[in-house]
């Protein structure tokens, strides 16, 4: 049996030398008798190789059978799980393109490296498709930049630009952006430069690592022609290796158990090196997040340890700033201060003259202190000073528009100048400051007593309802008597 | 013929080695964000301490003054013979109604805890929820004849808290 | 080239990131400054606390001074300033006394945003020499920090009602030391030493001694 | 063919954002230590201020006067300062504890870290024979991050 065996081997070997159409080569013959007469079903476990499995099948089954389409599959699925061999790729271009079609091309849907290594199978043996299987194939799994060039040698190249139109199209109606991406990169690719011949997959390499495939120097673009003359040293050199390959990897045929133990420290590397960027700005978030840490360390600290006194320490600085207000405070603002509040003080007493020397001093050191010109301007209220009461407030309002009651204290000021005009907008503009029920009630009254009853009232009321706990009047004007009865 | 091969399943799948190099990713930004946040802890600790004695701190003050203010006489403690301050951790006056109350520290539980002593008949009643807990050292210290201001010094975590109260009753 | 491996792997990268990012660090970080915030507006919320029960009572001096300075009647003052702050005071008059004083209650308001404080006070006014300063005798100082319009009658009526509650257990205070002798007033006190807390017992005897010393005798 | 990884735009637009995020993220995380701090500062100077206006009510008016800034620091005070004496425990003056490294270690290292001082701007209107009113300003000033800190509590004090 052996020496059968033995005998098949060196049959096909010699037929696989031979060219021309398989069929027609002179071993072909001898070979198809001694299958059929001594290897009916040998060989289908064992046989040394998918060539000579492929081969084995040819020779058993007639063409177009049933049987000859499922074995030709199983054994194509199995070759795809490995790097595939020039001689292999060799018997493959013998296969008529009914038998590739049914047998290979599923393999392109496949995810794992099957489908990477099917397209680059049928990119090597020139096998093409129709312009709107492209479609189907590109939506089936996600694509590796290698795949995709292969793919791209399945386009004839006649039909590059239906291909592209199609695709253009499919773009257009495709709701995943994955997709409309991945239908944009093949048509890029398919009118870049494409390398001249079919790429070996990355997983290949990374899965045969060490192995060196020679591909072929020439493509040819026809599947139904007769093989292409090649430099036979080249073959054979190439055949031997694969050999040698096949040999060594043969009783290993599960991809994952080669991945495994020589491919791992090497994916690794690869990934490190395909992440290098990421990595890189991970290292730099890294070192922004320890320096932050130390940054954050000192920042917060506030060693109760140190007993040590600020170097400032006891010196009088230029400024300090207010906790509360925040505020720049200077001495000279705190000089200012002490005026005002000297002012403030007589006013305890309704003493306006002297809190007004004192406000002025106030404002002579610093004239933008806005409570100083507030009250600058109520006491010249109070001394009947009205212009010079004006020209404080509004200077006081200039500085701060929000500023409580200075409106008020102008609309007084209009009044008592019979501008009653001017009275009602200073009024109007403090209520809007404030809805203060006080200055509504004053409002109101000046109104009343200026002949605007139906305001008076409907001010009266609409204050009325918004603070309905007081009790807002209107008033007959008080008489001059009365008011220094109250002051005494 | 070609859509017979489509499998949609396949679209979006993720892979081992994406799933491996995403957690590696991962666990090295929790390594970090974990160390840092680790440093951070102990910091944020502290100013939690802090904070949460701030607020101790104003809240017993608040609470003590406002009765203080109004009281008519401080009983306990009172300056002593050579006109030195006196300390202690315990405050007892007259209320503005007349009742004698106190608040007192409480040391083995670290609470200030109040009581109120009727001045004529009746038992004293003693508050059944503390003042302020967790506090370190409380002292109360009278500085004047008249016994009408009384001093606050408490210690909460570090954070001290300095008050004093003017009686404005007679 | 960037095969569409990497892609994905970068796109995860960028997510893993990303959400890191916002799932963990900005929550924290947000709760740390809510963290500082609210110290701060704490802080902020005593100190106005603080400053309104200051203001109040700088403006209940400054209504006495009014009172020393005889500005006498009805007053009702809003605006008035110390500092940035400003209070309101309202001397409202009551009545004449004994010697012919005129009684007032002295009510003085500050508020600063949402935070209120109001001293109200029974102020005798003894009638004016011929020049000021007159002598001013301010008692029974009652404080609140609800907010009352110290210049309705309304409210005024309200403190009035809050404070009698606490004025008629000071009669009934103030009865009780009147009719006791010293010996009995100090036995019946020593008496509940038993039902004191311990940290107060030690010098229970010293502040007896005090309540003693100070009982009111008419 | 294109080079695989990302470019150098990419890279530094990364790190840019990186950095754009990182930055005030540790800012704010330390602005949150400061404010606890600086808080800390504050309610303290607030409750120094405090104690400063509540005692001049009870001390004779004509002792309230001005104390010029840089003023009297809390810590090491000089006798019969608002700050010193501070506790006393025992019964006679030979008790008695001041704001020194000896006696209060902690609050007085607490205070010297910050320097806490203060200051009082005293302004005195006279009505005659003796009625006068004083409006006081307390200014308490620390040192916080090598700012120079002010508290300002301003107080009517009227003679008696």
């Amino acid at each position: 049996m052996q020496k059968t065996e033995q005998k098949f081997y060196e049959l096909a070997d010699s037929l696989l030398r031979e060219s021309g159409l398989l069929a027609n080569r002179p071993s072909w013959i001898n070979l198809r008798q001694l299958v059929h007469e001594f290897l009916p079903d040998l060989l289908d476990t064992d046989c040394r190789s998918h060539t000579y499995a492929i081969l084995l099948v040819l020779l058993r089954n007639p063409e177009k059978s049933p049987e000859r389409a499922k074995k030709l599959a199983a054994i194509i699925e199995s070759a795809c799980k490995s790097s595939p061999d020039e001689l292999f790729i060799d018997m493959l271009r013998q296969l008529a393109p009914d038998d590739l079609t049914s047998t290979l091309l599923p393999q392109i849907y496949c995810t794992d490296s099957r489908g990477s290594i099917a397209v680059y199978l049928a990119a090597k043996i020139g096998l093409h498709v129709e312009p709107d299987a492209f479609q189907y194939f590109l939506t089936a799994r996600t694509w590796q930049q290698t795949d995709l060039i292969n793919l791209a040698f399945l386009v004839r190249p006649s039909e590059q630009l239906k291909v592209s139109t199609i695709l253009e199209q499919a773009a257009a109606n495709e709701s995943s952006a994955i997709n409309r991406e991945i239908f944009t990169e093949f048509r890029h690719i398919l009118f870049g430069e494409p390398p001249q011949q079919p790429l070996l997959p990355d997983i290949a390499i990374a899965a045969s690592s060490g192995t060196v495939i020679t591909p072929a120097p020439t493509i040819n673009e026809d599947v139904s022609e007769d093989p292409p003359e090649v430099n036979t040293t080249a073959r054979k050199g190439s055949s031997h290796r694969a050999q040698a390959f096949s040999s060594r990897v043969a009783p290993t045929t599960d991809a994952k158990g080669k991945k495994d133990s020589p491919g791992f420290s090497a994916s690794i590397l690869k990934i490190i090196e395909t992440n290098q960027s990421a990595l890189l700005v991970l290292f730099v978030i890294t070192t922004i997040f320890l320096v932050a840490t130390g940054l954050s360390k000192w920042f917060v600290s506030d060693s109760a340890e140190s007993v040590t006194p600020p170097a400032n320490a006891g010196k009088l600085p230029s400024h300090w700033t207010d906790s509360a207000t925040r505020e720049k405070i200077t001495e000279r603002y705190l000089a200012a201060d002490k005026d005002y509040r000297m002012g403030e003080l007589y006013l305890t007493r309704d003493r306006f003259s002297e809190a007004l020397i004192l406000f002025e001093d106030a404002l002579s050191i610093r004239p933008d202190h806005t409570l100083a010109l507030y009250r600058a301007g109520y006491c010249r209220l109070h001394i009947k000073d009205y212009a010079g009461a004006r020209t404080a407030l509004e200077k006081a309002l200039k500085i701060d528009p929000t500023l409580r009651y200075a409106n008020l204290l102008l609309a007084r000021a209009a009044a008592a100048q019979l501008d009653n005009k001017g009275a009602e907008s200073h009024f109007n503009r403090e209520l809007e400051l404030a809805k203060d029920p006080v200055v509504a009630e004053e409002f109101a009254n000046f109104l009343h007593n200026t002949g605007k009853e139906v305001e008076a009232e409907s001010l009266i009321n609409k204050y009325q309802a918004l603070y309905p706990d007081r009790i807002l009047i209107l008033t007959r004007k008080p008489d001059k008597s009365e008011k220094e009865e109250q002051r005494q | 013929m070609y859509r017979h091969y489509k499998r949609k399943s396949d679209r979006f799948g993720v892979t081992l080695v994406e799933i491996i190099v995403a957690s590696a990713i991962l666990a090295f930004i929790g390594g970090i964000v974990g160390h840092w946040f680790f440093l951070q802890r102990e910091y944020q600790g502290r100013i939690f301490a802090i904070s949460d004695a701030q607020q101790t701190i104003r809240q017993a003050s608040w609470r003590m003054m406002q009765e203080l203010r109004t009281a008519r006489s401080v009983l306990f403690p009172r300056i002593n013979a050579d006109k030195s301050i006196r300390s202690d951790s315990k405050v007892v006056f007259k209320s503005f109604a007349g009742d004698v109350i106190c608040y007192y520290y409480l040391a083995s539980e670290k609470e200030i805890r109040r009581c109120k002593i009727p001045n004529g008949p009746g038992v004293p009643t003693a508050d059944s929820e503390p003042v302020a807990r967790n506090v370190d050292q409380l002292a109360f210290t009278a500085s004047d004849e008249g016994n009408r201001i009384i001093d606050i010094f408490m210690e909460v975590k570090g954070t001290f808290g300095l008050e004093s109260v003017y009686l404005i009753n007679e | 080239m960037i095969n569409n491996r990497q892609r994905n792997n970068r796109r995860g990268i960028a997510i893993v990131m990303v959400i890191g990012l916002v799932a963990i660090i900005v929550p924290v970080l947000y709760m740390l400054s809510q963290l500082g915030t609210s110290q701060t507006k704490l802080a902020f919320k005593y100190h106005e606390n603080l400053l309104t029960e200051t203001t109040a009572l700088s403006g209940s001096n400054a209504g006495i001074s009014r009172l020393r300075g005889n500005i006498r009647g009805y007053q009702s003052l809003t605006n008035q300033l110390i500092g940035d702050e400003s209070y309101s005071l309202t001397l409202r008059p009551t009545g004449k006394g004994f010697f012919e004083q005129d009684l007032y209650y002295l009510l003085a308001n500050s508020q600063i945003k949402s935070h209120h404080y109001a001293i109200m006070a029974e102020a005798e006014q003894f009638n004016p020499q011929p020049s000021p300063p007159v002598l001013v005798i301010a008692r029974d100082y009652w404080n609140t920090v609800e907010p009352y319009e110290i210049d309705q009658v309304a409210d005024v009526l309200s403190m009035q009602n809050d404070r009698g509650v606490d004025l008629l257990r000071l009669d009934e205070t103030r009865e009780y030391e009147k009719n006791a002798t010293p010996d009995q007033y100090s036995t019946e006190l020593l008496a509940k030493s038993s039902m004191l807390p311990a940290e107060i017992v030690p010098d229970w005897p010293e502040i007896v001694e005090n309540l003693k010393s100070e009982k009111l005798s008419m | 063919m294109k080079k695989s990884g990302m470019s150098l735009l990419e890279i530094v637009i990364s790190i840019s954002i990186a950095v754009v995020i990182f930055i005030p993220a540790m800012n704010m995380f330390s602005t949150t230590g400061q404010a606890v701090f600086k808080t800390r500062n504050f309610s303290f100077a607030n409750s120094a201020a405090r104690r400063i206006s509540q005692r001049l009510m009870a001390m004779p008016y004509e002792d309230i006067v001005e104390v010029p800034l840089p003023g009297i620091a809390l810590f090491d005070a000089p006798a019969e300062s608002f700050f010193a004496p501070f506790l006393n425990t025992s019964g006679t003056n030979s008790g008695a504890k001041n704001i020194t490294q000896a006696d209060m270690p902690e609050f007085y290292s607490y205070l010297v870290q910050h320097d806490f001082r203060y200051s009082l701007s005293v302004s005195n209107v006279s009505f005659g024979d003796g009625d006068e009113i004083k409006s006081v300003g307390i200014l308490i000033t620390w040192s916080e991050n090598n700012k120079n800190m002010m508290y300002r509590l301003y107080v009517y004090v009227p003679s008696l």
